[in-house]
């Protein structure tokens, strides 16, 4: 379930960037997408009525379901990058704004 | 080698006298068609020889060089005709030798009359080159046919050929069409008057010819003798069966020539383009359904 | 052999001698052009002496070389033609913007077309190939256009990577390089046969101009270099002809597509595949035919010329008799020292006055004579008029086509025949006949070195037109090694499937009949001489020489037949256009500032994806 | 020495008589029709009279023809032409002038626009007589001139060129400014 | 061997770009360090490579942890690489101020793509790299294209996450030969079921590779870009990201029979309608930058066909000559305020050096004889031609008659003078400017040389230079020397 609403989520974001003009409505689009998608990333992990992928003496046995921990991992970083992406995009946002006094992509002109 | 040449230059002699001769009475001929009385028959013969002793003017060394090589190009082309069974060359006398070799003789003329610097002659020439591409190819193709029905270019075995059995082994007889093509065409290489054009003394003052007077005048008369002798008998020999006895060749040429000459005489002029586009219309159709005939059908060989 | 003398040496020689003649022209330019002078003679020097080691092999790194008869024939032919037109190059390394690469795209090229022509693989022969297309692409933007260039590179390209597509194709399924071996292979399996019929074949197309692929021949030939134009012209066009040589005979189609011939009636039998090459011959002929006598350029009407005749080398070799094929033969030879020398008299006349535009001269032979007789006796042998070589040709191909009974073919040949007398008459009339321009009063005659290969071509015209046999007698041994008869030649006296020529007597028939002539003419009263301007006019009085002189629009009422008429160039100026509009059209489409455009042809690609994928 | 020459001299003159023979029977004419008796020619021509009996007919240009027809009065301007278009001819060449005009100016012989006596700029060897000369007078006309040319009396171009001078400055004084650029061509 | 060099290739960079944003005084020494270290390193690894290596990361066996692999591909990959890379860092030096940490993370982020054995980690090379590159373009100075480039590359990498997602789901790893081992033995997840992953992780890509598509970004990125930003887009980037590729479709592409026409008819697609566009074109870089992704589509076309070898040749051919055109072009577009064709007559002229460096490149990546690139067209269509495919060979070669054509226009304009009709003259040509001759003109000498050697040594020492594995002579060839 969770991974249909993630999709649903990542095509809500990839509606953003096809019917956007306006630059931080793009990057927020941007954002939804990859939001989505690390929850889908996240859900793959998830293993019904698994358990902590740790160790511990409650739970010895190694026949155990486990929750599978890596996608967790992955998010993090993609995250991470998400995070740094975005910081950057919103730079050039600024600096568009500067530049073209407009955050309206079509009022920029150019080719 | 020696007796070909001697032979050569007897057809020479023979064509020349022949046809200025011939070209005196068919003056005389058409003003009698016109109710007059004509020159003297040996009328051509007094102008050429007038021209010859006159003092002309000359532009430069192409002027004559050109003049000397019409008049040996041609003459060159006269000596390897076969006439009456009399060849120079036997086995030589390849019909193509006669095309290319007619060809060097105009390349001269019209060398010399355009080194002349006469725009008239330049225009003369280019209307002659112009109806030679309208007459030359319909020409060829049915040249095309007799040579592939009857397997030789070679004029003389082309007449013994049609020799063989009277006058129903005449191409006139087996391929009317393309004779009448041909004798088109050949109207339009004699310069006879529909395909007058490229001389037409009132409209181009008589175009190639225009800056001539003197001996290079008189050399291409007699350049103009032997080219309408070759043509002629070309025409003979390739569709009336050549000819075994002088007479007969002296007939034949005769019907020929005058028949081209009253034809002129009741036409009028077409205009350059009027000629390519005739050419290209009528003559070369036909000849290309005789050609096709000939080739495909074996009709006429 | 040892390794001196030897093919590979000789195009090694030549690469060094490229080198060499870079370096040396920046030291000194008349220096550098002076090595392409030496280096052509050498190589063509150490080719004659090569000709007792026909079917040598020897390689050079993986390179093989093997010098057969063909190949042999048309390096000499072009060894010649680059030797002679050498010599000018002295002349004009002033005038050319890059003189150190010149020399070396000259040799290169040179080297490239004696590899392509002895080398013993294919993929070899697809090297030098290339090495010719790139070198000479290089020079001819030298000259007047840069888009002639463009166009002569994308024709090339189309002809050797139809070729190179082939070699590759035959090499997967034959596994080898050897041309002998793989046409051999070829031959007894039609698909493959097909496939190398067509792609050498075009690629012989394209090189020799022939009728759709024709066009690059004007734009490269009218507007290279002056001394370049002969080269192309005289010499590498001729390539084609050996790419064709190569499809057709020694292949052979003729045998291989005996089974889908056209019997259409006696003696008609010929293979669809080679009736089409014959068809596109007759078209190019035509065409080349109209396009020269249309021409106001001197250059651009020989390039023309040259379609026109290569439609004839086509012809001779498709039709693939012995009679043909060795016509065919002539016929390169001939036309390469023709045009050559045609074009090297254009050069002359544009070294001298500077311009190729025929309307803006006249009147030059009373100042260069000689290079007017240069270009009379090139247009005597490119006419195919005695007694110069160009009418053996032409006297054999019409034997055969009419042997044939070809009757629309040979209604072009005789068509483009007598078409050549107007067109090669054009230039002699408008450039060097006529009323001599003021501004050109003080031209004086080509420099000696340039009058010498001039002289010599000509000289190599009269001699083979009246010596034919010279000649042929090695093209008979070239058409026996390939598999056909040879030629039925008896002492002077050359014998087609029709009649019988014998050029040597003609030559002397017509040199009595000259003789005659000149005697006939001495003998009557001396002529007045005049100035040029002194003629009739009506009385008018005109002042102007240029007036006076009738060179522009020369057929002008022939070419209204056809103004009007389906032009190539057109056609492919429109395809030009088209595939321009195309890319405007995808660059507008694909690449786009607005992210969200883009994002929608992501979209629409990752739908199409999935879905063909998963189809 | 002298017997070379006399034999030369001998063949030349024999030369010339075969020439004149020639000559005589086959005279080309070039007609410039600048005045009215130009419309005599034609029926001298046709079939009543039938000029080509007498080996003459028409020609298109000065270079090939041997005599030049001046039919009627000539303008300054015509002048400067016919002068031009006598010269460009090959010699021998004859000049035969028609009516009055040509002879005195005839009803023009006040015009300042038209010379009177053309003999004064080129040497002229038949007149015939007549405003304008019947057929008849033309067809007489031309058997003079035949008969001069046989007798070597027809030697108007030889005159010429003996007297260029003098023709040439009549020339020069009556076509004065109508020059172009100089008195002819260059 | 030192296996450790492997990790410091991408690690030495990287902490390079740390202490650059330390000391930014430095930061090009930094650099230039790293850069030096990557060369020596991959020379190093080329020199006693013998066999594939497989480095741990924090020692968990594969497929655990993170791992790197340094097999022939690889080894190929980081030597063109880190030349590649140092060529231009070096000839477009004047740029690097400012950007040095960027570049040092590029280097890192680039060598990691290629060496990478593990899917995620490829990706956050990827995206690093991606990064770099969007804050590089913004050299250009028209940060509306970087902006664009920004969101397609965000949105491209965020797909191929997903597909990776998806492959981890199917086969729960994300080690690359793990995964290819996994596809070998189980049956499922049958072809059909791969179509999403593979079609994402393509899609992904194939924005990084300028694939047609998905390349918008592209035009107004490198247009206007400098010699250091649009060189290393077209050359560094596009071969690393290529290699990636490459590495994918090898090991991880089982496609159906349709899912590899879909994939084909895009890539060929991107060559023909890339280099119509290129011809259409009148501006060098503009020209450059279509042929640029005309090769790609080539090349991943021919991964696609399995013919790692050939591709691999191409990739080479059109790096090092689009490094050359490239640079040159920028560098005249810069020092002369245009590259537009027409006004760039005869530029040539009074630089010969650096105009033989671009002709032989120019000749190279149309692949004519004596040059490397006949080399590899002629090792493209003669294992095409093996691999009994006609269709392809035939559309590669018409559109190199288009790919000449414009080539050749490019170079008879810039080499000759005069309007259309009149003689090339000397005396006709403008006074153009080059800035920092020398070193570019040493750079691209040897780059040319190296070309014109590496198309005619084949042709005399080796008798099936049509047919080599590039891969094996690295083993072969460069191990033993």
């Amino acid at each position: 379930m969770i991974q249909y609403f993630s999709i649903v989520l990542m095509l809500v974001g990839i509606y953003g960037l096809l019917s956007q003009r306006n630059v931080i409505k793009l990057i927020a689009a941007l954002n939804i997408f990859e939001i989505g998608l690390n929850l889908f990333i996240v859900s793959i992990g998830f293993v019904k009525d698994g358990l902590v992928p740790i160790l511990t003496s409650n739970n010895e046995s190694s026949a155990m379901l486990y929750v599978d921990p890596l996608p967790h991992a992955l998010v993090l970083t993609s995250i991470v990058i998400g995070v740094g992406v975005t910081a950057l995009a919103l730079a050039l946002a600024k600096k568009m704004h500067d530049k073209y006094g407009t955050y309206d992509m079509d009022e920029m002109g150019g080719k | 080698m020696i007796t070909g040449i001697l032979t050569g230059f007897g057809i020479l002699l023979f064509a020349f006298v022949w046809q200025t001769s011939l070209d005196g009475i068919n003056r005389k001929i058409v003003g009698r068609f016109q109710k007059r009385i004509g020159p003297k028959w040996y009328q051509q013969f007094r102008d050429i020889f007038k021209a010859l002793s006159k003092t002309g003017v000359t532009h430069g060394w192409v002027f004559d060089f050109g003049v000397m090589m019409a008049l040996g190009g041609i003459m060159a082309t006269v000596m390897f005709l076969p006439v009456v069974g009399y060849s120079a060359f036997p086995g030589m006398d390849n019909f193509f030798i006669f095309v290319y070799l007619l060809a060097v003789g105009m390349l001269g003329m019209a060398m010399s009359s355009v080194g002349s610097g006469n725009p008239l002659a330049g225009i003369g020439v280019m209307r002659a080159l112009t109806q030679m591409v309208g007459y030359e190819v319909p020409f060829m193709i049915v040249i095309l046919g007799i040579i592939f029905g009857h397997n030789t270019s070679s004029l003389s075995e082309l007449a013994a050929i049609q020799q063989a059995s009277g006058i129903m082994t005449w191409n006139l007889v087996k391929m009317p069409i393309g004779t009448v093509v041909a004798y088109i065409s050949l109207l339009g290489m004699l310069g006879k008057k529909p395909f007058e054009t490229f001389i037409a003394p009132a409209e181009i003052a008589s175009g190639p010819m225009v800056e001539y007077g003197g001996k290079q005048l008189g050399m291409l008369m007699i350049m103009h003798e032997f080219a309408t002798f070759i043509e002629v008998t070309l025409f003979v020999t390739l569709f009336l069966g050549g000819a075994t006895t002088l007479f007969g060749f002296i007939a034949k040429y005769f019907v020929v020539y005058i028949l081209a000459s009253l034809i002129s005489n009741a036409l009028a002029r077409f205009k350059i383009d009027q000629v390519i586009k005739f050419y290209y219309k009528v003559p070369i159709t036909l000849a290309i359904v005789q050609a096709l005939m000939v080739v495909f059908l074996g009709w006429g060989v | 052999m040892d390794f001196i003398l030897s093919v590979p040496a000789i195009v090694v020689g030549l690469f060094a001698a490229a080198v060499l003649a870079y370096l040396l022209t920046k030291a000194n330019k008349i220096l550098g052009a002076l090595i392409t002078v030496l280096g052509s003679g050498a190589a063509l020097a150490a080719m004659l002496m090569l000709k007792g080691d026909i079917n040598s092999v020897q390689s050079l790194g993986a390179l093989g070389f093997k010098l057969t008869d063909y190949g042999w024939f048309f390096s000499v032919l072009m060894l010649l033609i680059f030797f002679s037109v050498s010599f000018f190059n002295l002349y004009w390394m002033k005038k050319i913007i890059h003189p150190a690469a010149y020399n070396f795209l000259y040799l290169v090229a040179l080297a490239g077309t004696v590899g392509a022509f002895t080398a013993k693989d294919f993929i070899g022969l697809f090297i030098f190939w290339e090495t010719i297309v790139w070198a000479s692409m290089f020079i001819i933007p030298f000259g007047k256009s840069r888009n002639a260039s463009v166009v002569y590179y994308a024709f090339s390209a189309f002809g050797s990577l139809s070729m190179l597509f082939g070699i590759l194709y035959l090499y997967s399924k034959t596994g080898s390089f050897d041309i002998q071996y793989v046409l051999e292979q070829a031959s007894m399996n039609t698909t493959y046969a097909l496939v190398a019929f067509i792609t050498i074949g075009i690629a012989g197309l394209v090189k020799i101009g022939v009728f759709p692929f024709h066009l690059w021949l004007p734009k490269a030939h009218g507007n290279a270099p002056d001394t370049f134009s002969p080269i192309l012209s005289g010499g590498l066009v001729k390539a084609g002809g050996f790419a064709a040589f190569l499809a057709v005979i020694v292949m052979p189609s003729y045998k291989v597509f005996a089974s889908n011939a056209l019997f259409l009636g006696r003696e008609l039998a010929m293979p669809v595949p080679n009736y089409i090459l014959v068809f596109l011959g007759a078209v190019s002929i035509v065409v080349g035919t109209l396009m020269a006598i249309k021409s106001e350029d001197f250059k651009k009407l020989i390039a023309y010329s040259s379609v026109a005749n290569g439609g004839y080398i086509i012809i001779g070799i498709a039709i693939a008799d012995s009679l043909s094929v060795g016509g065919a033969f002539m016929h390169m030879f001939a036309h390469a020292l023709a045009s050559a020398a045609a074009f090297l008299s254009a050069a002359a006349v544009v070294h001298r006055t500077g311009t190729t535009k025929m309307s803006e001269l006249g009147g030059l032979i009373h100042r260069m004579p000689l290079t007017y007789l240069v270009y009379l006796i090139a247009i005597i042998s490119m006419a195919g008029i005695p007694p110069m070589s160009g009418f053996i040709s032409k006297w054999m191909l019409f034997q055969s086509m009419i042997g044939k009974g070809m009757v629309f073919t040979a209604a072009a040949a005789f068509f483009g025949s007598i078409g050549s007398f107007l067109y090669v008459f054009r230039p002699l009339s408008a450039v060097f006949l006529g009323q001599l321009s003021p501004k050109h009063e003080s031209v004086k005659e080509a420099p000696f070195l340039m009058q010498v290969p001039m002289i010599g071509l000509s000289l190599l015209t009269l001699l083979f037109g009246v010596f034919p046999n010279i000649v042929l007698r090695f093209i008979s041994d070239i058409l026996k090694t390939a598999g056909l008869d040879g030629l039925t030649l008896n002492g002077l006296v050359i014998s087609g499937t029709n009649g019988q020529l014998n050029p040597s007597l003609v030559s002397l028939i017509f040199g009595i009949g000259f003789f005659i002539a000149l005697i006939i003419f001495i003998i009557h009263p001396k002529s007045r001489k005049v100035d040029l301007m002194d003629t009739y006019t009506a009385s008018e009085f005109i002042y102007t020489p240029e007036l006076l002189h009738y060179s522009y629009a020369f057929y002008a009422p022939f070419e209204r037949l056809y103004e009007n008429a389906p032009s190539t160039e057109k056609w492919y100026a429109a395809l030009i256009k088209k595939i321009e509009e195309a890319g405007q059209l995808v660059s507008y489409t694909f690449f786009n500032n607005k992210p969200r455009i883009i994002v929608f042809w992501m979209v629409c690609a990752v739908i199409a994806l999935l879905w063909g994928g998963s189809l | 020495m002298d017997n070379t020459v006399e034999k030369q001299e001998n063949i030349r003159k024999g030369w010339d008589g075969i020439s004149r023979f020639f000559r005589a029977n086959s005279i080309w004419m070039l007609m410039y029709c600048t005045g009215c008796c130009a419309i005599e020619l034609p029926q001298a021509m046709t079939s009543r009279y039938d000029m080509e009996r007498l080996g003459m007919g028409p020609m298109a240009t000065p270079r090939q023809a041997d005599v030049l027809l001046i039919t009627g009065y000539l303008s300054l301007k015509t002048l400067r032409r016919i002068i031009y278009a006598y010269e460009q001819m090959s010699t021998p060449k004859y000049l035969v002038a028609f009516g009055p005009c040509t002879l005195n100016g005839g009803i023009y012989y006040d015009s300042h626009a038209v010379i009177n006596r053309l003999d004064q700029y080129l040497p002229i060897d038949v007149y015939i007589a007549g405003c304008m000369p019947k057929p008849e007078a033309v067809m007489n006309g031309f058997n003079d001139l035949i008969g001069m040319i046989k007798r070597k009396e027809a030697n108007g171009w030889k005159k010429y060129e003996q007297n260029k001078d003098w023709y040439r400055k009549n020339q020069i004084q009556a076509l004065g400014e109508l020059r172009i650029k100089d008195e002819f061509h260059e | 061997m030192n296996t450790s060099f492997i990790i410091l290739l991408i690690a030495v960079p990287l902490g390079a770009a740390f202490l650059s944003v330390l000391v930014k005084k430095l930061g090009k020494y930094f650099l230039g360090a790293a850069i030096g270290f990557n060369l020596a390193a991959s020379g190093i690894l080329a020199y006693d490579y013998v066999s594939p290596v497989i480095y741990e990361i924090g020692g968990f066996k594969p497929p655990y942890g993170i791992s790197l692999v340094l097999d022939e591909y690889s080894l190929l990959g980081i030597l063109l690489l880190n030349v590649v890379f140092a060529l231009i860092a070096i000839m477009a030096c004047k740029y690097i101020k400012k950007y040095e940490v960027v570049l040092s993370v590029a280097l890192a982020a680039l060598n990691g793509v290629i060496l990478t054995g593990d899917l995620f980690n490829l990706f956050v090379f990827m995206e690093i790299s991606a990064i770099a590159a969007y804050i590089l373009t913004t050299m250009n100075k028209n940060i509306k294209y970087t902006f664009n480039y920004l969101v397609l590359g965000t949105l491209g990498s965020g797909l191929l996450l997903f597909g990776i997602a998806v492959i981890y789901n199917m086969f729960g790893s994300l080690n690359i030969m793990d995964i290819q081992n996994r596809m070998a033995i189980i049956s499922y997840p049958v072809a059909g079921a791969l179509v999403l992953p593979l079609a994402l992780i393509f899609t992904g890509l194939s924005v990084e590779a300028k694939l047609l598509p998905f390349s918008g970004w592209a035009r107004g990125v490198l247009k206007d870009s400098n010699s250091l930003v649009g060189t290393l887009i077209v050359s560094a980037f596009s071969a690393a990201v290529l290699l990636a590729f490459g590495r994918l479709i090898d090991s991880l592409f089982v496609m159906s029979d349709s899912l590899l026409i879909v994939f084909t008819v895009v890539t060929v697609g991107t060559l023909i309608l890339a280099e119509i566009a290129a011809f259409s074109k009148k501006n060098l870089r503009e020209i450059l930058l279509f042929s640029s992704i005309a090769q790609s589509g080539l090349v991943v076309a021919l991964f696609l066909q399995g013919l790692k070898s050939a591709a691999l040749l191409v990739l080479i051919n059109n790096v090092i000559s689009k490094m050359i055109l490239f640079t040159l072009a920028a560098k005249i577009g810069e020092d002369n305020g245009t590259d537009k064709l027409e006004d760039l007559k005869g530029v040539f002229l009074k630089n010969k050096v650096l105009g033989f460096g671009f002709t032989a490149a120019a000749m190279s990546l149309i692949g004519l004889p004596l040059f490397f690139g006949f080399i590899a067209k002629a090792n493209v269509l003669v294992s095409l031609f093996e691999a009994n495919n006609i269709w392809l060979p035939m559309v590669i070669l018409i559109v190199s008659v288009i790919e000449g054509a414009y080539v050749v226009r490019m170079l008879t304009t810039l080499w000759n003078t005069g309007e259309e009709g009149e003689l090339a003259k000397a005396e006709d040509a403008k006074q153009y400017k080059l800035t920092n001759k020398v070193r570019l003109t040493i750079i691209i000498t040897i780059a040319a040389i190296a070309i014109v050697a590496a198309g005619i040594l084949p042709l005399l020492q080796m008798n099936d230079w049509f047919n080599f594995d590039i891969l094996s002579f690295l083993t072969d060839g460069l191990g033993g020397v």
